[in-house]
């Protein structure tokens, strides 16, 4: 068995509201910002999972991710891999 | 009268509220909009309870740079009183007016009840009539009300005097750390309310200005609020005692 | 005829893949004098949906009693209102969000809560309190779990931020509600009554001004398909997106629309729901008897390439439409400013009495742009009140007592006290079931003191009580829906949960000002179950007749079925009271060790339909309980009087659970044991357990216990002081014929009692819900 | 002036508490997973930013990054860049 890091990057689908990043752009005024658009929010999750290889390992992580992680009515996720 | 500021951002929900808390502790009680560069003459000022900019990213961290935070900053610095309950705690905490975070509630659930707290320091401007330490009961009603710092401010904290309210049970006895009820979010120390190294700057998580009618179930919080009042008073009448101990 | 089909199905006619019926299209057809095109039979989609229209329960609700002291506004608009006096007036109605909140929990309820929130300050008034009326299958199952925690989150991330305070409402478990979960939300606001606004678009000129979040493709389809559609069909590409939420722009929006009202602003404001644009238009068009021009480029979008019909009936969510005077645009825009609300002239009033939409854009003048096109032209009073009606066709079902009995026995029959059982077991397992539980674990995650105003709120149980600000007044409010006598009976079902709200609200002193229901029925083509809610409306509206209370306003959801069945009818009650002294407000809380407890009313035999029944079984031949509404009406006349002249400690009624549960319930709130001789006329059972309406368990001074029984005699009520509260066991002797069985059958040979310490009571009521749930976390707070 | 996508990761630093971490690991039990550990859960932010070139896109999201998406008493953040 060996132990592999990954990333759940999650974020709200195209086309679904996303309140947050509608906040955050609002704000960027009082900090003197601007240029600044398509801001998204999200959630990111890291997780070490221990397996056989690196394809069993990710299977679970994109279980977790699908299942747990993410709601897929309203969010999409994306699984990345992490340097242990 | 003596006049308190009340500021007001977009997503405050408290602030009708404390202003009325405030005008039963016998305050001229204003409004001031978060777009507003003055404090209009504000002896001292509260930030209130709510979801500032819907409490978006992190609890008062979008609040933190509303323009009439500058104000409050500068006002601060200078030796003015301010007092920021629950929401308005986050915003001073974000904008590093009091020490420490404050995290989500370990439960990981928002929390609506009423608790116990007890004042650690009688003699300041926020708890000078609160008279003999004696348990407060007043609501919580928070998601993100776990007091952070780490180990070395804490304990700096409490040599200090910092520490202003901790959770406490019904008979006084301290809350104990995460899983007591008693403490409900979970807080180091059990640690409600602190106030910044000078004095002037203090947060609590619990709504005094929610138990300010016997009606109400409890007037436990009148007395925070009539000190807060009480001290800015004195500070207009001595501008050069501003606000200290 | 299906087998007639060919094996591959030809494409389904646009106007039956949207939900039209031929009818239905032969009735648009006769309206417009011509074909719709498409843009036109996809607004008629969505407005006659049951949901916008009530196709088929408008001739039912007609039958209802509307009028009544104070009230100044009914069933139509947004929210009913019934003036307070000192000028000021209450706004409240209650709505369900059972379908989005099947789909998605924590965004169906948030957006529930959002929407009526919105049918309050549409109206002029500050929104003050939430309550929320939950429904759920079994407490074990995941998917259950599932949907109560998501949509506990939904209802307190909503109205927390919004800081309306949630104050109470109801939560009950029952497998037909398992692919079914219902959400009623009910809101109530306070209004200066000179700031009463009406949802209408009067004055040719005026323009259409709508304000709030921009509009995406969110709910695309939702008010046909999700309110019109059961859930047997799990395609997801037949799920429309969800709607989200944004409480934070709900917040702007109240403070801006309140403001704009205040300023004398808007001519009209309706908000923007179930069919969006197009009902928000129609509506307010048919109601002034003008039309509107609908310039479709001017609407913001969050999204590029949004078809016509998606910006039509989109719902995005947090959005008003203001009909505007051109004079005051510059204001209206700049209190639009002032909230960081976006805010754009979408539209014209005409004096034409069409809905019409153009694409291409509108001059100064509200005239299309040369080069612009029309490309629909309905008219508004054929979307709303021209709607078709359909006169559905009720039976009742062949065997009454068919109707399932809500719940699996959990227990053996031969363990009811009548044969042998020892009654405190027997209500410490009521107690510590999830339908009896404390709801602690619940309504600790809303914000239920927020406003500052919240003189009792869930933790004292009982109906919530709100002061109005700046007066020694009073708002009591507190909703119930009794599905399982439904089951049983439709009529007393909804005539039992008129009586029990209303009586909720007496119990404080308080006197009922009107009703608002919500109706969670069945298909209504299938004519048993529209059987069912025309025998519920005929409950509801004898009810509210006989207490002579009008009904303010309403909700119909319909179609509340799935492939496992049809939920039990649940006719969800809301009412709202006035206290014109706050400080002598009654509680059920037990006062003090030596009053004596009182017990008005008397049990009448039936077990069917109560929680006793849920849990022990009944016999097959039994029925459920009568209701008088004539003794009701004088109960609640006498507990009000009661109040008002000071008498009474505390006052509870006898409702879920029986005489056993209130007593223990006046007792745990209060920490407060009791001792009482109970007169068993039938059975210990249906003395102790049964749900037989019109009875209070009250508590007085000794000194006032001859007034008290002076006062409900006069009344005509059975009345008995039955023993006095104190020490730190629940006692209950029971006295008379009806109780010897179940001592000896048991081989007791003292008389036979009820005994057992409240604490472990207490134990069990506080558990109980966390633990029914699987919430181990909460389990444990349980413990203080 | 050229667009550029970043994404701002934000985690709790190592030692602060993470309640919804543990909580993930809680619930991992009931779905039938075993073997992961180290979850931390975090947030992620992607936005677009106008600007001359990179650095001074990437200059503006680090100032973000400190400033409004991260409290650096308790979280640390990374800036990645995305393709457009
Ligand atoms: N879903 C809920 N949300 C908020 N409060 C609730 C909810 N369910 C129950 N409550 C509150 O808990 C208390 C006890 O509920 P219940 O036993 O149904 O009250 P009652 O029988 O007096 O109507 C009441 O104050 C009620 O308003
Ligand atoms: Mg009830």
């Amino acid at each position: 068995m060996s132990s592999f890091r990954f990333a759940v990057n999650v974020a709200p689908k195209p086309g679904i509201l996303d309140p947050q990043g509608r906040a955050v752009e609002g704000s960027l005024g009082h900090l003197g910002v601007s240029g600044v658009s398509a801001v998204r929010v999200g959630r990111r999750v890291e997780l070490t999972v221990e397996a056989a290889g690196e394809e069993a390992a990710r299977a679970v992580v994109e279980r977790l991710a699908r299942e747990l992680f993410s709601n897929p009515l309203i969010e999409a996720f994306a699984v990345e891999r992490l340097d242990p | 009268m003596t006049r308190i500021g009340v500021v007001v951002f977009p997503g405050s929900n408290c602030d009708l509220d404390t202003l009325r808390g405030l005008e039963l502790a016998g305050a001229e009680a204003v409004p001031l909009w978060h777009e507003q560069g003055s404090l209009e003459g504000s002896a001292a000022v509260v930030l209130p309870g709510g979801f500032a900019y819907g409490d978006y990213l992190r609890a008062g961290v979008i609040a933190r740079f509303s323009p009439v935070m500058r104000a409050v900053s500068a006002f601060a610095a200078e030796g003015g009183l301010v007092l920021g309950i629950c929401n308005g705690f986050q915003v001073i905490a974000e904008a590093g007016l009091v020490p420490g975070a404050l995290l989500r509630n370990r439960g990981l659930r928002f929390l609506g009840r009423d608790v116990w707290i007890s004042a650690e320091q009688l003699d300041t401007p926020f708890t000078s009539l609160v008279g003999d330490g004696r348990p407060l009961r007043m609501p919580i009603a928070h998601g993100e009300g776990c007091y952070f710092a780490d180990d070395a401010t804490l304990d700096q904290l409490e040599r200090d005097g910092q520490v202003l309210f901790r959770y406490v049970h019904a008979d006084g006895t301290p809350a104990g750390a995460e899983g007591d009820p008693a403490n409900p979010n979970g807080s180091l120390r059990a640690i409600a309310g602190v106030r910044n190294a000078r004095g002037n700057v203090a947060g609590l998580m619990p709504h005094p200005e929610r138990a300010s009618d016997r009606l109400l179930g409890s007037d436990d919080g009148l007395p925070i609020l009539r000190s807060l009042v009480d001290a800015a008073a004195r500070a207009e009448r001595e501008p050069a005692l501003a606000a200290v101990r | 005829m299906i087998a007639a089909e060919p094996p591959v199905a030809p494409a389904v006619p646009l106007h039956r893949a949207l939900g039209v019926t031929d009818e239905e299209l032969d009735a648009i057809r006769a309206r417009l004098g011509r074909n719709p095109n498409d843009l036109e039979l996809a607004m008629f989609s969505v407005m006659w949906s049951e949901h916008c229209s009530y196709k088929s329960s408008r001739p039912l609700l007609r039958t209802l009693p509307t009028r009544g002291e104070g009230v100044v506004a009914g069933p139509g608009e947004n929210a009913g209102v019934v003036s307070i006096g000192d000028g000021l007036a209450v706004a409240f109605k209650i709505e369900s969000h059972n379908h989005p909140s099947a789909v998605e929990p924590y965004q169906g309820a948030a957006t529930g809560v959002g929407g009526i929130l919105r049918d309050i300050f549409t109206m002029g008034a500050r929104p003050i309190a939430v309550l929320d009326a939950l429904r759920f299958g079994d407490p074990s199952d995941a998917r259950t779990r599932h949907l109560v925690d998501g949509v506990i989150r939904g209802v307190g991330g909503y109205g927390n931020c919004v800081g309306v305070p949630t104050v109470g409402g109801e939560l009950v478990f029952d497998p037909s509600y398992a692919d079914n979960p219902l959400v009623n939300v009910m809101a109530i606001g306070l209004l200066d009554e000179r700031h009463l606004t009406r949802a209408a678009a009067p004055g040719p000129g005026n323009l259409a001004v709508l304000f709030g979040s921009a509009t995406g493709r969110d709910g695309i389809g939702g008010a046909s398909v999700l309110a019109s559609a059961t859930f047997a069909d799990d395609d997801p590409s037949k799920r429309p997106s969800v709607q989200v939420g944004d409480p934070f722009a709900e917040k702007l929006l109240i403070e801006a629309s309140l403001e704009l009202i205040q300023a004398g602003l808007v001519e009209g404001l309706q908000d923007l729901g179930a069919a969006g644009i197009t009902c928000a238009t129609s509506e307010t068009a048919d109601r002034a008897g003008t039309g509107i021009r609908v310039d479709l480029d001017a609407v913001p979008r969050r999204e590029p390439g949004m078809a016509p019909f998606e910006v039509m009936i989109s719902e995005s969510q947090e959005r008003m439409l203001a009909i505007v005077r051109p004079d005051r645009l510059d204001a209206v825009a700049a209190v639009c400013a002032k909230w960081n609300l976006p805010c754009a002239v979408i539209g014209v009033v005409t004096g034409d009495g069409d809905i019409t939409v153009i694409e291409g854009g509108l001059d100064a003048d509200g005239q299309p742009r040369p080069g612009a096109r029309e490309i629909a032209r309905v008219p508004a009073a054929a979307l709303t009140s021209d709607a078709i009606v359909h006169d559905r066709l009720a039976a009742p079902p062949e065997r009454r007592r068919l109707a399932p009995a809500p719940g699996a026995p959990l227990a053996a029959s031969d363990q009811l006290p009548e044969r042998g059982m020892d009654p405190g077991a027997v209500l410490q397992a009521l107690l510590g079931s999830a339908n009896l539980a404390s709801r602690r674990a619940v309504f600790e995650q809303y914000d239920s003191t927020v406003q500052a105003a919240t003189a009792a709120g869930p933790t004292s149980g009982g109906a919530a009580i709100i002061r109005v600000i700046g007066t020694r007044k009073a708002l009591v409010a507190a909703t119930d829906g009794n599905a399982g006598m439904s089951a049983a009976d439709p009529w007393l079902g909804a005539a039992m949960s008129v009586a029990e709200a209303t009586r909720n609200v007496s119990i404080t002193g308080a006197r009922p000002l009107g009703v608002t229901n919500c109706l969670n029925y069945g298909d209504p083509t299938k004519p048993d179950a529209f059987w069912q809610l025309s025998e519920a409306v005929r409950g509801l509206g004898d009810a509210c007749r006989a207490l002579g209370l009008p009904v303010t306003g309403g909700n119909v959801s319909l179609f509340n079925e799935s492939a496992r069945g049809r939920i039990a009818p649940t006719p969800q009650i809301g009412v709202v009271g006035l206290l014109e002294d706050v400080s002598k407000a009654l509680r059920p809380a037990f006062r003090a060790s030596g009053d004596a407890i009182l017990l008005v009313g008397e049990a009448g035999p039936g077990l069917e339909g109560s929680e006793y029944a849920r849990i022990a079984g009944v016999a097959p031949e039994d029925g459920p309980p009568a209701l008088d509404l004539a003794l009701e009406r004088q109960l609640q006349a006498f507990v009000r009087e009661a109040a008002e002249r000071g008498l009474l400690e505390s006052a509870q009624d006898v409702s879920s659970g029986g005489f056993a549960t209130a007593l223990a319930e006046c007792s745990m709130w209060a920490g407060l044991g009791a001792h009482v001789r109970l007169h068993v006329s039938s059975s210990p059972a249906v003395d102790l357990f049964g749900e037989s309406p019109s009875r209070l368990v009250v508590s007085a001074t000794p000194r006032h216990v001859p007034a008290v029984e002076l006062l409900a005699r006069q009344h005509g009520l059975p009345v008995e002081a039955i023993g006095s509260v104190g020490g730190d066991r629940l006692v209950v002797e029971l006295a008379g014929a009806g109780a010897t069985g179940a001592a000896e059958e048991r081989g007791s040979r003292v008389a036979d009692s009820l005994d057992i310490p409240l604490a472990d009571l207490q134990r069990a009521w506080q558990h109980g819900l966390p633990r029914a749930l699987g919430w181990t976390e909460l389990e444990q707070e349980g413990a203080r």
